[in-house]
């Protein structure tokens, strides 16, 4: 049963995160006082892409690409069929890697640059990413995503910290202003396209499609943090997604893009900081 | 990430009308004095040639034999120098752009067919006045010569 | 779904005073704001559909504007925005002007005007999408994407070619 | 059986040296040389899957060697005679400290063994139990191979480097002659007798980290002696005090001690988790491993793989259950987790390949110490998972380090720039190497995912911060180094494989076995793994990962493996670009190829991409300095907190 | 000329309109120096052709809001002493004037070898 | 052996010319440890037309409309200073309503130059709706110039001896209605510039210029201004500047911050301007009738947007000149450029080069 639903996943999750890459866009156009472009573009772009004739740098670059691709699909299986939490974050950061040795395989400058500021962005998530298990294992005393959406009370009461903190690399992992340094969907960057610089034509297509499914697999986890055993919380879950996604709309329209090291040491303290000190008083409570 | 001045102004712009036009869809009204494309009244033009020498970008060409006055459109920078020297105020400045398009065709303004035949008249008739003057001028001159010629001739 | 329902634009800026290319950007900013017509202004030739070049092309940037053009997977356009990317404009008897655009590159849509305003702009691009619809249908058909042969009528003078090559 | 493989474990390895040794060196006993290495490498090899079948099979430990008056007094002659000839080499080089430190080691020993003030022992010394066949095996299979390697290495390298005295002989045999040292490590129950072999140890890296007699070497070789040195202190003291307060022997009859009974037990294990931490190279001892990186690549391979460091956190394993939620216990997360993160900041840092491999090792340790320091089955799962996959990943990574360098000249990381078109073969092994140490499910990741487990249930807040953290650095300078080999560069640029094929024999097998190991890890985990856990903890530990875990992890791996195969099935139809493939973005000033672009001077210049190293932020010179007094606090304190507590 | 012309410009030779003090090539950079050590700042340098192979340069200088100018009269295949020992920014006037006009000139700081504008034309002002 | 472990550690990439954050083609080489820029080297010419050779094919009356496309975006001043030296050459004295016109126009043009550059600015560290924000007010002065000239960024205006074009009452009273508002809506994007903490932390302290350095580097306008040195050659009195009140603005900490601090200002005080010179504007004539040819020579500073421009023309009696030079803001900008640029971020590199508001187009003319 689970695992249908994890295909599911892999069937609907493209379509739900290019509407909410949509809706992203069309937010942003309004909150810069533009008309816009249409709900659906993203799918436009997308079979724009895979129309283009691809210009390929490498034969390992197809590889990569959709290494990249499978391993955020597994990401997400992972979650909608229940299974371990931490694998399936595993396997979202073995995804990222994949995207940036793409990148680091079109051996140019600005793809390699891209690659190393990707890098870091990734050092820069990693400890919160892992924290967002263990977040979930202190509040349901399991990896299982099964055991975590069976819980009588929401993960968020148990672990408003871990919560926060994963907010912040949020924006991180969703190529949002302020920490959009190694890719970024506005089109003045000084990495020019980031990590897909090379990359084009139907390969770049791959890489929308992952996004999307990146997409809606964060939308995902920020449900999962409202989720219980009470089939209601589902909606709270749902809503409480949508909200994020508008914060993450409304945070991007409103900061300008950092250096690197302000986002190392930002994403870090507040990794120490709001997961760091959840924990702390966790453990401190669990011991007295 | 203290105090976020801007937040307030993107919230207001997300609930406020785009700024944005709806060209193409919606026409467009340009202001009076918007330089936009030339056009020549061709029945007034009479084809001095001041405008072409004008151009700083070599727009214009003036075709007298051929009775035609040309433009191209796509070297026109609307800068409105053959506006001001023309002589007879043949030429305006048209406040619509030139359509872009994937020829850069050039117009040409040639004169009626009943004025063409009025000035090829006119021509015929002043290249009839010049030859005619002419032949008076030369007939003066061989009057002129003439005593003088006749007994050397002879 | 049609290609041309998100065409993305490469901007390059050759040998313009820059009036176009704040024409440029500026129809990307609210008031003509391009993303309506989905269009993104990418600074990535990788990415684009669209070549939108301002300015005319001179011996030093023609080795650039071929470059990008070879970047740009097909199908792809190019839009020669202003007088300058037309045919040289003011500037067509500088002894630094190889000429418009065309000279060195095919070009798809003229669009005239000095500078060009947004609505030409826009005008020119819209134009161009339908080009590119054609050319994807070419290709589809397993023909090259343009149906002219463009050959480049570039005349090189010798004396500084070779410190160049 | 068991007990004639033991012994042939322990004393073959010294006769297979002792031979090697007398054959002397040049062209002409080459061949035969080789014979002899590859046959006992062979030998050992074989002998310790033959034990490891065999002790696996019967399923409880094997204890022998009761009564062995005279081996203990053969035994104590030994450590004099080390003594001696540390004695020998500190007033050889005016290094006074090592002579002090070797005698406060071994005189108290040697006065104990003599005097008989602690009583006769009755308990057998020597005991195999599967953690111990689990170690052999890694000893045997991984130092076997290293030893095969070493033997068309070290010809290359005087090849390379005439200016060196070619005592090559010399150098085969002591690689041996530790290879013995460390069988007798694993087999010895004993205290007394595992000193004796830890004392081999540290004396054999300390002279085969001064192989060359550089200065540089013999500056380095002794710092490894005298840290080493102070570790054997620390052990001799455990052992002095074990036998003369608690009459303690083996460590099998610690493990027993009710420690609410005798709390003076605490001071034992702490005594030895020092001396393990010391020989772990874990801050502040980290130096030791940084500087034996100038002995040939096989020294480095053997020291930071499969033995030396290894007998450290071995030692940690084996005291595990004594260390959880104790004192100690929280001594050792404390500095295993420290030097786990500040070692990978290092790290990053760094661009010798060498150089990164050690202080990956010395993280990588940090973070078996720190899994040993949690004592729970679960941690000590992971840490047992981690040092089998380090030792295979990284003896394989060095073994090829040291290939490239043969090849290119150069191990230094930025020079490996499109390795892949460069070296296919050896990048790919490369590849394999690097994903064994960090990407999912390959060791790392499998075991991080326990130790996470394990250290939130055992609430260490510093621990789960150290891991995550530490984590995120160590990825980030391994992936830095598999982005450069894997850059697809023009195919010009291939360069002519010169490694020799007996290189290939030691490099292809061990890669083979790290693929192999990530195919059969769930049957690792069962049949090696869980038995060790069980015996260990002496009770039916349930299995660490479920079913579904492992189906997914390795779902994983197979989607992993395709990576190095692919760049396989690429590398036969040349990977390296070709003129007719697309210009890389370069601004639009390319010129003519991928490599160079127009400068501002109008001429072609060529792109160099250098990865990132934060020197000004992470650089060694930046941080190594507060980090030792950091970790030198931490020890220093806790082992006056748990002495202190324990009297 | 006709008479109107003449008017326009005030009479026969009027008053020169710019200051420029007109120096000799060698001792252009005594002069240099001496108004570098008077903190005065390089506004820019430009050279014209005046007839067949005559070049002039004209260096201006500024100091708060005064200027003033040098001048010096080169002919063809003549070169000239770089200031950029003196004013160091004088690189890329110096570069502009040789890829223009072909004057050579001497130790440059940053000698872009005649590529700083790579032309159609070599040297289209000479 | 012990490898320097920091020989290799640096990269060569190039930058530019077309590049997504550099609005114009301007190219640098850059030599990287990190992202830290150790080196850079500029290289100018991908714009190089050539036009000042144009002077001896076109007649000095049409070069005037050639002057002004030197550059789009101070169309504007080109014209201007072109014209003004050919009439101090030819010794004529407009009317004064051409001057305030001038002056007017030449303030408007810097209000939309300075907005713009807030907006590119804003795009330079990532902040895309405040680079929207910026484009749309500037669209209001776009408007202005567009009623009153006829065109948005090239306007043709300029003649030798005077104006081309009038401007009605109900066009000045049409631009005051607008600097009304435009002056409020701006004050929000000010702010934040100003004060949004994210903002400082991209543009204080970064890019430092000494104002000795900036002197010896011979650096002008607001780039200048920000290193403290207080010099605006609109103070030299030119057009209709000498009977109007402004000071110049000045910034002492030379950073990005006091750059963008400079402009902000000068948006306001062009405001002002335009103002002032709405209220003095006397009536009359807006041009001189212009006879003859010019001979002779002369310099004409004036202060564009950017900075200090230099008209040089070199007459000789016929309709076609002999020499015209112009010296940009940015031509003598670049040095200084290349100073902060080392050691900066690369990710600032490209706020840096917008900091001295660069103008190639002019720059390569
Ligand atoms: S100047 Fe006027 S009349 Fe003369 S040719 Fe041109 S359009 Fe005709
Ligand atoms: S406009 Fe007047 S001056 Fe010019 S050509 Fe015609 S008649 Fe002659
Ligand atoms: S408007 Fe200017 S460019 Fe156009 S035709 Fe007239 S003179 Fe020529
Ligand atoms: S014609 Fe106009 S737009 Fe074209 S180059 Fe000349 S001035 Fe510029
Ligand atoms: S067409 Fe006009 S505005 Fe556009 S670049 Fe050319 S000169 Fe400038
Ligand atoms: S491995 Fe390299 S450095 Fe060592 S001896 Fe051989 S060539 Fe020399
Ligand atoms: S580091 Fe390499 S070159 Fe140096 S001694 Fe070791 S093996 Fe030889
Ligand atoms: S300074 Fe810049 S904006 Fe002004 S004219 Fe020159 S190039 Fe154009």
């Amino acid at each position: 049963m689970l695992y249908v639903l994890g295909f599911i996943f892999v069937i609907l999750g493209p379509f739900l995160g290019g509407l909410l890459s949509g809706v992203d866009r069309v937010f942003s156009a309004r909150m810069q006082r533009r008309q816009g472009p249409p709900l659906l573009q993203p799918f436009a772009d997308y079979a724009k892409f895979m129309q283009k004739k691809a210009y390929i740098i490498n034969g390992l670059q197809t590889f990569l690409i959709t290494g990249h691709l499978i391993f955020v699909i597994l990401a997400g299986w992972i979650l909608y069929a229940g299974q371990d939490i931490l694998l399936s974050i595993f396997s979202l950061t073995l995804s990222e890697m994949f995207l940036c040795m793409a990148a680091f395989s079109a051996s140019a400058p600005y793809s390699n640059m891209s690659a190393q500021r990707e890098l870091l962005q990734m050092a820069c998530t990693e400890p919160m990413l892992l924290m967002i298990a263990i977040g979930f294992y202190l509040s349901s005393g399991s990896f299982m995503v099964t055991d975590i959406v069976a819980q009588k009370t929401p993960a968020i009461i148990h672990v408003p910290g871990f919560f926060l903190g994963f907010l912040v690399i949020l924006v991180v992992e969703l190529r949002k202003s302020p920490f959009d340094v190694s890719t970024s969907h506005h089109a003045h960057q000084e990495m020019v396209k980031g990590v897909t610089t090379d990359i084009t034509g139907s390969l770049m297509g791959i890489v929308e499609l992952s996004e999307w499914y990146e997409y809606f697999l964060m939308f995902s986890y920020v449900a999962l943090y409202f989720v219980s055993s009470n089939p209601l919380s589902l909606l709270v879950g749902i809503l409480m997604g949508c909200l994020v996604m508008f914060l993450m709309t409304l945070i991007d329209n409103t900061f300008p893009r950092v250096r690197w090291e302000r986002m190392l040491s930002v994403c870090w303290a507040t990794t120490l900081i709001f997961a760091g000190g959840n924990l702390l008083l966790l453990t401190l409570l669990k011991m007295f | 990430m203290a105090f976020l001045p801007y937040v307030g102004r993107t919230l207001k712009n997300l609930f406020s009308k785009p700024a944005t036009e709806s060209f193409p869809a919606g026409e467009r009204i340009y202001p009076d004095r918007y330089r936009g494309h030339i056009e020549n009244d061709i029945d007034k033009c009479i084809l001095c040639g001041s405008c072409q020498r004008n151009c700083p970008s070599s727009a214009i060409k003036v075709n007298k034999a051929d009775f035609s006055w040309e433009i191209h459109p796509f070297s026109c920078v609307q800068c409105s120098k053959c506006v001001e020297v023309c002589p007879v105020k043949c030429l305006s400045m048209v406040n619509s752009f030139t359509e872009p398009g994937a020829e850069k065709t050039s117009i040409v303004n040639r004169f009626s067919q009943e004025r063409i035949e009025k000035e090829k008249e006119k021509q015929r008739l002043m290249a009839e006045k010049i030859a005619a003057a002419k032949k008076a001028a030369a007939e003066k001159a061989a009057a002129a010569k003439a005593p003088a010629q006749t007994p050397a001739g002879t | 779904m049609k290609i041309s329902k998100s065409p993305w634009i490469l901007h390059y800026d050759g040998s313009s005073c820059n009036g176009c290319d704040i024409e440029v950007l500026a129809s990307t900013t609210p008031r003509y704001d391009l993303e309506r017509f989905g269009i993104i202004n990418t600074g990535d030739p990788k990415h684009a559909d669209v070549f939108l070049i301002t300015g005319g092309v001179n011996y030093q940037n023609r080795d650039v504007v071929q470059q990008l053009y070879s970047q740009m997977p097909d199908p792809k356009v190019v839009v020669a925005v202003g007088i300058c990317a037309c045919d040289g404009g003011v500037f067509k008897d500088c002894y630094n002007i190889i000429g418009g655009v065309d000279k060195v590159i095919p070009v798809d849509v003229y669009v005239p005007g000095c500078a060009a305003r947004p609505e030409s702009i826009i005008d020119g691009v819209v134009k161009a999408l339908a080009i590119l619809d054609k050319k994807r249908e070419r290709m589809a058909q397993g023909l090259v994407p343009d149906e002219k042969v463009w050959t480049n009528t570039i005349v090189r003078p010798g004396s500084q070619e070779k410190q160049e090559d | 059986m068991e007990f004639s493989i033991a012994i042939f474990l322990i004393f073959f390895p010294f006769v297979a040296a002792l031979v090697l040794y007398l054959l002397g060196n040049g062209e002409r006993v080459y061949k035969a040389r080789k014979v002899i290495v590859k046959g006992s490498a062979l030998l050992i090899m074989a002998a310790a899957i033959l034990m490891a079948v065999l002790i696996l099979g019967r399923g409880t430990p094997y204890p022998f060697a009761e009564h062995t008056k005279a081996v203990d007094v053969l035994m104590a002659c030994g450590e004099a005679f080390l003594m001696i000839l540390v004695f020998y080499y500190s007033i050889r080089y005016k290094k006074i400290y090592t002579a002090v430190l070797s005698a406060c080691g071994t005189l108290p020993i040697l006065w104990l063994t003599f005097s008989g003030a602690a009583g006769e022992s009755t308990a057998p010394h020597m005991q195999i139990d599967n953690l111990t066949v689990l170690m052999i095996l890694v000893v045997g299979i991984v130092g076997g191979l290293i030893a095969v390697y070493a033997v068309g290495y070290i010809k290359d390298y005087h090849n390379h480097h005439k200016n060196y005295k070619d005592r090559s002989n010399w150098f085969l045999a002591m690689l041996f002659v530790f290879l013995g040292a460390m069988f007798g490590l694993l087999l010895s129950d004993c205290m007394d007798w595992m000193y004796f072999f830890w004392e081999i140890t540290s004396v054999c890296s300390f002279l085969l980290i001064g192989y060359n007699y550089e200065k540089e070497s013999i500056k380095n070789s002794f710092t490894a002696l005298w840290m080493n040195l102070l570790g054997g202190v620390g052990f001799a003291a455990a052992i002095l005090y074990s036998e003369l307060s608690l009459h303690v022997f083996t460590l099998s009859e610690l493990l027993q001690v009710d420690r609410t009974v005798a709390p003076g037990v605490m001071i034992v294990v702490s005594l030895l988790a020092f001396a393990a931490m010391t020989k772990s190279a874990q801050m502040p001892f980290n130096l030791w491993l940084l500087g034996a990186m100038v002995a040939p690549t096989p020294t480095s391979a053997l020291l930071h793989s499969a033995t030396m460091v290894k007998a450290g956190v071995y030692l940690l394993i084996r005291i595990a259950p004594l260390l959880s939620r104790t004192t100690a216990g929280v001594m050792v997360t404390l500095i295993g987790g420290f030097t786990f993160f500040a070692a990978s900041l290092m790290a990053i840092a760094t661009s010798d390949g060498k150089r990164v491999l050690a202080h990956s090792t010395v993280s990588n340790l940090g973070l078996i110490v720190a899994c040993a320091g949690v004592g729970m089955p679960e941690s000590v799962w992971a840490g047992t998972m981690l040092i089998l996959f380090h030792a295979v990943s990284k003896s394989l990574m060095f073994l090829c380090v040291g290939a490239v360098e043969n090849v290119t000249g150069s191990r230094n990381i930025e020079d490996m720039h499109g390795l892949v078109v460069k070296l296919p073969r050896l990048a790919m092994v490369m590849i394999i190497g690097i994903c064994g140490m960090f990407l999912a499910p390959f060791g790392m990741l499998v075991a991080k995912w326990a130790a996470l487990r394990s250290y939130i249930d055992s609430a260490s807040v510093w621990l789960v911060l150290f891991l995550v953290f530490g984590a995120a650095s160590t990825t980030f300078y391994w992936a830095k180094w598999l982005g450069k080999l894997l850059a697809v560069i023009h195919g010009s640029q291939a360069t002519k494989d010169t490694t020799h094929t007996g290189e290939w024999e030691s490099i292809y097998p061990l890669a083979g076995l790290v693929v192999a190991m990530c195919f059969l890890f769930p049957l690792i985990s069962s049949g090696l793994i869980q038995p060790v856990l069980n015996q260990l903890f002496h009770e039916e530990v349930p299995p660490v990962i479920g079913q579904s875990d492992m189906i997914i992890m390795i779902l994983m791996f197979v989607l992993i493996a395709l990576l190095p195969i692919s760049a396989v099935l690429t590398s036969k139809k040349r990977v390296g670009l070709t003129d007719q493939n697309t210009r890389s973005y370069m601004s639009g000033v390319n010129s003519g190829d991928d490599r160079h672009f127009m400068n501002s001077y109008g001429d072609p210049q060529s792109v160099y991409m250098a990865n990132w190293y934060m020197t000004d932020l992470i650089g060694e010179l930046k941080i190594m300095k507060p980090c030792l007094l950091i970790s030198a606090g931490i020890l220093v304190t806790m082992m006056l907190i748990i002495i202190g507590g324990a009297i | 000329m006709s008479e109107q012309e003449k008017k326009a410009q005030g009479g026969e030779k009027k008053e020169p309109l710019m200051d420029i003090k007109e120096i000799e090539k060698d001792t252009l950079l005594d002069e240099v120096t001496r108004i570098s050590f008077d903190n005065w700042r390089l506004i820019q340098i430009c050279a014209t052709k005046v007839g067949e192979e005559k070049y002039e340069i004209l260096y201006t200088f500024g100091k708060g809001y005064q200027w003033k100018n040098l001048r010096i009269h080169l002919s063809k295949g003549e070169s000239v002493s770089s200031i950029t020992s003196i004013y160091e920014v004088a690189y890329l006037y110096e570069n502009e004037i040789h890829d223009l006009y072909g004057i050579g000139i001497d130790m440059l700081n940053y000698d872009f070898g005649g590529k700083l504008f790579r032309t159609g034309v070599q040297y289209p002002f000479a | 052996m012990a490898v320097n472990n920091n020989a290799k550690k640096i990269s060569v990439v190039p930058f530019g010319p077309q590049h997504p954050v550099l609005p114009e083609p301007i190219h640098l080489d850059l030599v990287l440890k990190d992202e830290k820029v150790v080196y850079a080297l500029p290289s100018i010419g991908f714009v190089h037309r050539g036009l000042e050779k144009l002077v001896e094919k076109r007649d000095y009356e049409q070069f005037v409309l050639i002057a002004e496309r030197t550059c789009g975006i101070c169309s504007f001043g080109h014209g201007m200073g072109y014209v003004e030296a050919i009439e101090k050459i030819m010794n004529l004295d407009i009317p004064p309503r051409a001057k305030f016109l001038r002056t007017m126009w030449a303030e408007l043009a810097r209000m939309h130059n300075h907005l713009m550059w807030l907006g590119l600015q804003a795009d330079a560290f990532g902040f895309e709706s405040l680079f929207m924000e910026c484009w749309r007010l500037r669209e209001k002065v776009l408007d202005m110039l567009e009623l009153t000239t006829g065109g948005r960024v090239i306007f043709s205006v300029n003649k030798v001896g005077g104006l081309r074009k009038d401007v009605t009452p109900e066009m000045l009273e049409q631009i005051l209605k607008t600097l009304d508002g435009l002056e409020k809506e701006c004050r929000v994007v000010t702010d934040t510039f100003l004060g949004d903490p994210d903002v400082l932390s991209r543009m204080k302290g970064v890019g430092v210029l000494t104002p000795g350095r900036a002197e010896e580097l011979g650096c002008c306008g607001p780039f200048l201004r920000a290193s403290g040195v207080k010099r605006d050659c609109r103070q030299l009195g030119y057009e209709a500047y000498g009977e109007l009140k402004f000071e110049p603005i000045v910034s002492y900490d030379g950073d990005c911050y006091a750059r963008c601090l400079v402009r902000i200002e000068e948006l306001y005080q062009s405001m002002d301007l335009v103002r002032q010179c709405i209220a003095k504007m006397p009536g009359g004539d807006i041009a001189v009738k212009v006879t003859g040819n010019p001979n002779g020579e002369y310099m004409v500073r004036i202060e564009q947007p950017r900075g200090e421009a230099l008209y040089y023309v070199k007459a000789n009696g016929t309709r076609y000149l002999t020499r015209y030079r112009n010296r940009t803001p940015t031509y003598a900008n670049i040095p200084g450029l290349i100073e902060t640029i080392k050691g900066a971020e690369l990710a600032d590199v490209a706020m840096m080069i917008l900091t001295i508001d660069p103008c190639i187009s002019c720059t390569e003319r």
